[in-house]
């Protein structure tokens, strides 16, 4: 009966260094298990679909290098989507970090489309403090809020930027996000004041937290969570990357995780079942 | 007066922006415009202090040679590091002071201060946050026990939406026939998602809703007074 | 020459046919401050294109946007002056980009006094502002509001007791943020509560802290506490201090004060991130007693799961308001619990209504 | 040359990365560097960020270009000073000036926005008639969003003991709670594990180029 004694108190450091090799492995070597579409990314996928070409979007990157191998995936293949249906980016920062996150996503993606021209298809505008009071401020006066570009150039010498006053001729506002400010902020703002649809990208952690605003109203119209939710947007625009590897060394880990869950759990009733036959 | 003025700006600022969500006229519509504009410049300012304020407490800290004053002496030196580089070469976008040489453009690749950025700062902040996953693994081992109603809901909840989440949740149960569909582990999964946890988030998000509703008015009417400080 | 009469017959034909199909027309934007027009049209998707163009004497038209009939509406919000009446054109392109034909449309922008689309926003205002103001009055007059006992407080008690016979110290985080957060203050007024027991108790506690203005507060806080307590000589200033303001600088000092101290009780009580695992994962590491309470909706999971005891989310104010009996906290409290009553009421109401297909309150409340 | 600084790049980045690692074991001087490097780059990042970003282009663009049309920016340039003397003790009362505005527009504005967007609009939300599908897994799914969502309402109920129906009422409004905090934490097991695999992605595919970055 010691054995299962011992069940309950598994060193830590055995479970980190199991972790540690069942992330590796699979990384190294691929099993590819197969991937399903689930319905909170394929409302995104509709919306971005659903917006006639030349029509301007408002990406907003609230998230830094903390939390890139989560959010990367899904700004690339958003971006890709993006190009490839003509939309125009207009690209904005409530994280300072995410400014240098947006710019090592157009790098990696425009390489691909050498039709796009900055300042026609798309634009950084940079980094702005103040979180959800700033939305509120560029929903009533863009211009004002986004003198300049990340560059310091005025926006108006951008023709993308023409016209832009407010959020009335965005198509939609995607916010990728790690935290606050973030999502929650671009929903009650862009879409409860202002009637913009609004979609966006979050870490697994914040996921779940953001689904009750994905409802009948359309808070919030769809949701992509985590590295899962990024490699089915992958599968979407048909671009494998760094998400669809990373599902397998996922599945490994999480395996690892439910098997000592588990072994937690047979130990404790094990070892109750003994305290009880004891007592009586 | 060094208490009462704030407290009366906290209070006409407050109910000027609350007003003006229902009265769109002049000049309630825009005077809450120009306070937000203002307040992204104050934040500007706030996020200097900030940094400012990190600056100071680490030369106190190194000046009366605190436990471990070392260590703060290489905070100090990468923060002047960063803050020069910025100065002086500009970051990607932006220029600095000085115009970049196409001889340090090349070697480094990047200009100094995304050079940082790129190979210190993101390991570091990257891995800082990795570190989770290995606490995260042990804690549901030892957390997820079935010992009450409670902790059993817990688990199941738990375990079902880590197989359901993952490629495993699809192949595992990928034979079950249509008809069965909602027992297909992604589904169930996504079940647990959208009903009942989509219930207990809702319920702390009104229930919490209230909170700051509550809070927000105790500061602007003046009771709740500890953001100036003491009690 | 018959087959020109005929083409031409057939082009006007085709735009006769169009121009039944076009209409045009210019409104005041409603609830807004005077300062927009919306423009509306209906066109067969077949024009190519269309431009619109404006002018405030009917003479000189300027052009302001190229559009396509896919798009149903203009907002035209360019310098537009409240009570100015402004005259917009509507000029249909051919393939070739010649105007075929225009329509007019005039309107003149006017401010609102009131958004009539916030009715319900504001009807829920006035009468939740009014029950919080009413309660925190009363509760200030001196009247006895009751909170029920929140169950987690029986462990501060028992956990103290277990402290001082295990001749061990007592923890206490007050999260990372600073008293600008609901969330610190809360978990200072529970620390007030938790220093007396432990003077009472002649045990020790240790308070790090992570914010210059928390350190300032708690000490206050902790020295008041022993003073309570009537043991103000026991009371050790050093007991309360200052980490750092990093992040994980700070979970890596909490850290290194559970390995060292191995504390027989753990307080995480304030605002938490990421740090809450680590934090909760040491101290079980350690042995201690565990109680946990925050509002972060991220992180109160992992507090439940690793954690003795936890409270959640509104229950950390709760809490702090039963413990420290502050007239302000427990009016709102109720004034809370009152804007509850009426959401639990109106759900019902409007759920009864929704299955016999009324529509009305559902419509009423959903605004934008 | 420029790869010869991306080789040094990378190896400073594994030899950081193994510096923060190394806190599994145990705190130690490492991780205490490579945690103070953190810190620094950090704030340094933000300053510069925060400098070019706003406070040139909103505030010092604007009044030094066109002064006559912007002289109201300089009531929040003065502000922010304000703000500023918080460094110094003896002066610092004045940066509740600019506190009192902060905090005032963040109240006023959370008042409004969170009345809208986490109590009207969840209240809406869930007003669903559960019986208008014809999907039995959908009728009980909206079946138990509306009791979890009124149950965990009456959890959160502090006017009120917990005893007789409504302390039952209140107790499956925990056991809603809990299914809500299980599924939060298993679907958040995700997140950490992907923040691991981008670091071994780094370790495998950037240095040792055993897998392709």
């Amino acid at each position: 009966m010691k054995i299962f004694e011992r069940f309950l108190h598994i060193d830590r450091r055995i479970i980190f260094v199991l972790i540690f090799i069942g992330v590796a492995l699979p990384l190294i070597w691929t099993l590819g298990f197969n991937l399903e579409v689930t319905e909170n990314v394929q409302s995104v996928y509709d919306l971005l679909e659903g917006l006639d070409p030349g029509t301007r979007i408002l990406i907003s990157f609230d998230y830094g290098p903390s939390t890139k191998p989560e959010i990367q995936p899904m700004t690339i293949a958003l971006m890709e989507q993006a190009f490839t249906s003509r939309l125009r980016i207009i690209a904005i920062a409530l994280w300072p970090m995410g400014v240098q996150m947006c710019n090592e996503a157009f790098e990696k993606v425009s390489a691909e489309y050498p039709n796009i021209e900055y300042g026609i298809d798309f634009i950084n505008l940079g980094y702005k403090a103040g979180g959800m009071v700033t939305i509120n401020h560029m929903a009533k006066d863009f211009r004002s809020t986004f003198p300049a570009d990340a560059g310091g150039n005025p926006i108006d010498e951008f023709p993308i930027m023409k016209d832009i006053k407010n959020f009335d001729k965005l198509g939609c506002v995607i916010s990728l996000s790690a935290g606050d400010p973030g999502l929650k902020q671009w929903v009650m703002i862009a879409h409860d004041t202002f009637g913009k649809p609004v979609v966006g990208g979050t870490t697994a952690v914040q996921a779940p937290t953001m689904l009750p605003y994905v409802n009948e109203q359309q808070q919030l119209v769809g949701l992509l969570g985590g590295l899962k939710g990024a490699a089915e947007y992958e599968l979407l625009v048909n671009k494998p990357g760094f998400a669809t590897k990373g599902m397998d060394a996922q599945s490994v880990a999480h395996l690892i995780i439910i098997f000592f869950i588990l072994i937690g759990n047979i130990g404790y009733f094990a070892t109750r079942k003994q305290k009880d036959t004891l007592k009586a | 007066m060094r208490r009462q003025i704030p407290l009366l700006i906290t209070f006409f600022v407050g109910t000027l922006i609350i007003v003006s969500e229902f009265i769109p006229h002049k000049p309630f519509g825009n005077l809450s415009t120009s306070l937000e504009g203002w307040f992204l410049i104050i934040s500007g300012f706030a996020i200097i202090l900030g940094q400012l304020n990190l600056f100071k407490v680490n030369i106190i800290k190194i000046s009366r040679k605190a436990p471990n004053w070392p260590y703060y002496v290489i905070a100090l030196v990468s923060f002047s590091v960063m803050v020069i580089c910025g100065a002086l070469w500009g970051t990607q976008q932006q220029p600095g002071l000085i115009p970049i040489s196409d001889k340090m453009l090349n070697f480094f690749g990047y200009k100094p201060f995304d050079y940082i950025f790129k190979y210190i700062f993101e390991n570091l902040s990257a891995t800082m946050f990795s570190l989770l996953a290995f606490f995260m693994a042990s804690a549901s081992y030892r957390a997820f026990r079935a010992r009450s109603p409670e902790s059993t809901l817990l688990l199941v909840a738990a375990v079902l939406v880590m197989l359901g989440r993952t490629t495993i949740g699809s192949t595992l149960t990928g034979w079950i026939p249509d008809s069965l569909g909602f027992l297909h582990l992604p589904n169930i999964a996504s079940f647990i998602m959208k009903y009942p946890n989509t219930a207990g988030q809702r319920a702390i998000l009104i229930c919490a809703g209230l909170g700051v509703i509550g809070s927000s008015l105790r500061i602007i009417l003046g009771i709740e007074r500890s953001y100036l400080g003491g009690k | 020459m018959r087959v020109y009469i005929l083409l031409i017959i057939l082009i006007f034909l085709s735009f006769t046919l169009c121009a039944q199909d076009i209409t045009f027309t210019a409104a005041d934007n409603t609830n807004d401050d005077g300062d927009a027009i919306i423009l509306e049209w209906n066109a067969p998707p077949s024009v190519p294109e269309m431009i619109i163009s404006r002018s405030i004497d009917k003479e000189n038209y300027i052009e302001i946007a190229r559009i396509t009939p896919l798009l149903k509406t203009y907002i035209d919000d360019d310098n537009i002056e409240d009570g100015q009446e402004y005259y917009y054109k509507l000029s249909v392109l051919n393939e070739d980009g010649d105007i075929v034909q225009s329509f007019t449309a005039s309107a003149i922008p006017k401010a609102q006094w009131f958004n009539t689309d916030k009715i319900s926003l504001l009807i829920m205002t006035l009468l939740l502002g009014s029950a919080i103001i009413y309660f925190i009055f009363s509760a200030r007059k001196g009247k006895r509001l009751y909170i029920r006992k929140i169950s987690g407080l029986d462990t501060i008690e028992e956990a103290v007791g277990r402290a001082t016979e295990m001749g061990k110290p007592i923890l206490f985080v007050p999260g990372i943020n600073d008293l600008d957060d609901m969330q610190t203050i809360a978990g200072l007024n529970i620390l007030g509560h938790l220093a007396e027991k432990v003077a009472q108790y002649d045990s020790t506690i240790y308070v790090p802290v992570c914010r210059s203005m928390v350190l300032s507060t708690a000490k206050e806080i902790v020295k008041e506490s022993y003073l309570r307590a009537g043991r103000p000589d026991a009371f050790n200033p050093d007991s309360v201090f200052y980490l750092t303001d990093d992040q994980f600088g700070y979970v890596a000092g909490v850290d290194g004060i559970i390995m060292r101290e191995k504390p027989a009780a753990n307080f995480y009580l304030g605002a938490f991130y990421a740090e809450s695992l680590i934090l909760a994962e040491t101290g079980f590491e350690s042995g201690a007693i565990q109680i946990a309470g925050t509002a972060m909706p991220t992180q109160i999971p992992f507090f439940v799961a690793a954690c003795d005891y936890t409270l959640i989310g509104e229950e950390l104010f709760a809490a702090s308001a039963y413990l420290s009996n502050e007239p302000n906290q427990l009016g709102s409290l109720k004034g809370q619990d009152v804007g509850k009553a009426i959401i639990i009421i109106t759900l019902l109401v409007g759920i009864v209504l929704e299955i016999f297909g009324i529509h009305f309150l559902k419509d009423f409340l959903a605004t934008h | 040359m420029e790869i010869l600084m991306h080789r040094i790049g990378i190896w400073i980045g594994v030899f950081l990365t193994f510096a923060i690692f190394s806190f599994l074991y145990k705190d130690n001087p490492f991780y205490k560097i490579a945690e103070q490097i953190f810190i620094g780059i950090s704030a340094g990042y933000w300053f510069i960020y925060t400098i070019y970003n706003i406070l040139i282009p909103n505030l010092f663009v604007p009044v030094t270009t066109d002064l006559a049309h912007n002289f109201l920016l300089l009531i929040p340039a003065f502000l922010g000073i304000f703000m500023l003397c918080r460094l110094i003790p003896s002066i610092d009362w004045v940066s509740r000036y600019a506190l009192a505005i902060v905090v005032g527009t963040t109240a006023g504005l959370f008042f409004k926005r969170y009345l809208q967007s986490d109590v009207l609009n969840q209240l809406t939300a869930t007003m669903l008639n559960p019986f208008a599908s014809s999907n039995a897994v959908q009728i009980i799914g909206e079946l138990l969003l509306i009791i979890g969502t009124l149950t965990g309402i009456v959890y959160f109920f502090f006017s009120k003991k917990h005893e007789g129906a409504f302390g039952v009422t209140a107790r499956v409004g925990i056991y809603f709670l809990m299914v809500s905090f299980g599924a939060a934490f298993g679907y958040t097991v995700m997140a950490r594990i992907s923040l691991l695999i981008g670091r071994l992605n780094f370790l495998l595919g950037d240095w040792l180029g055993i897998i392709k970055p």
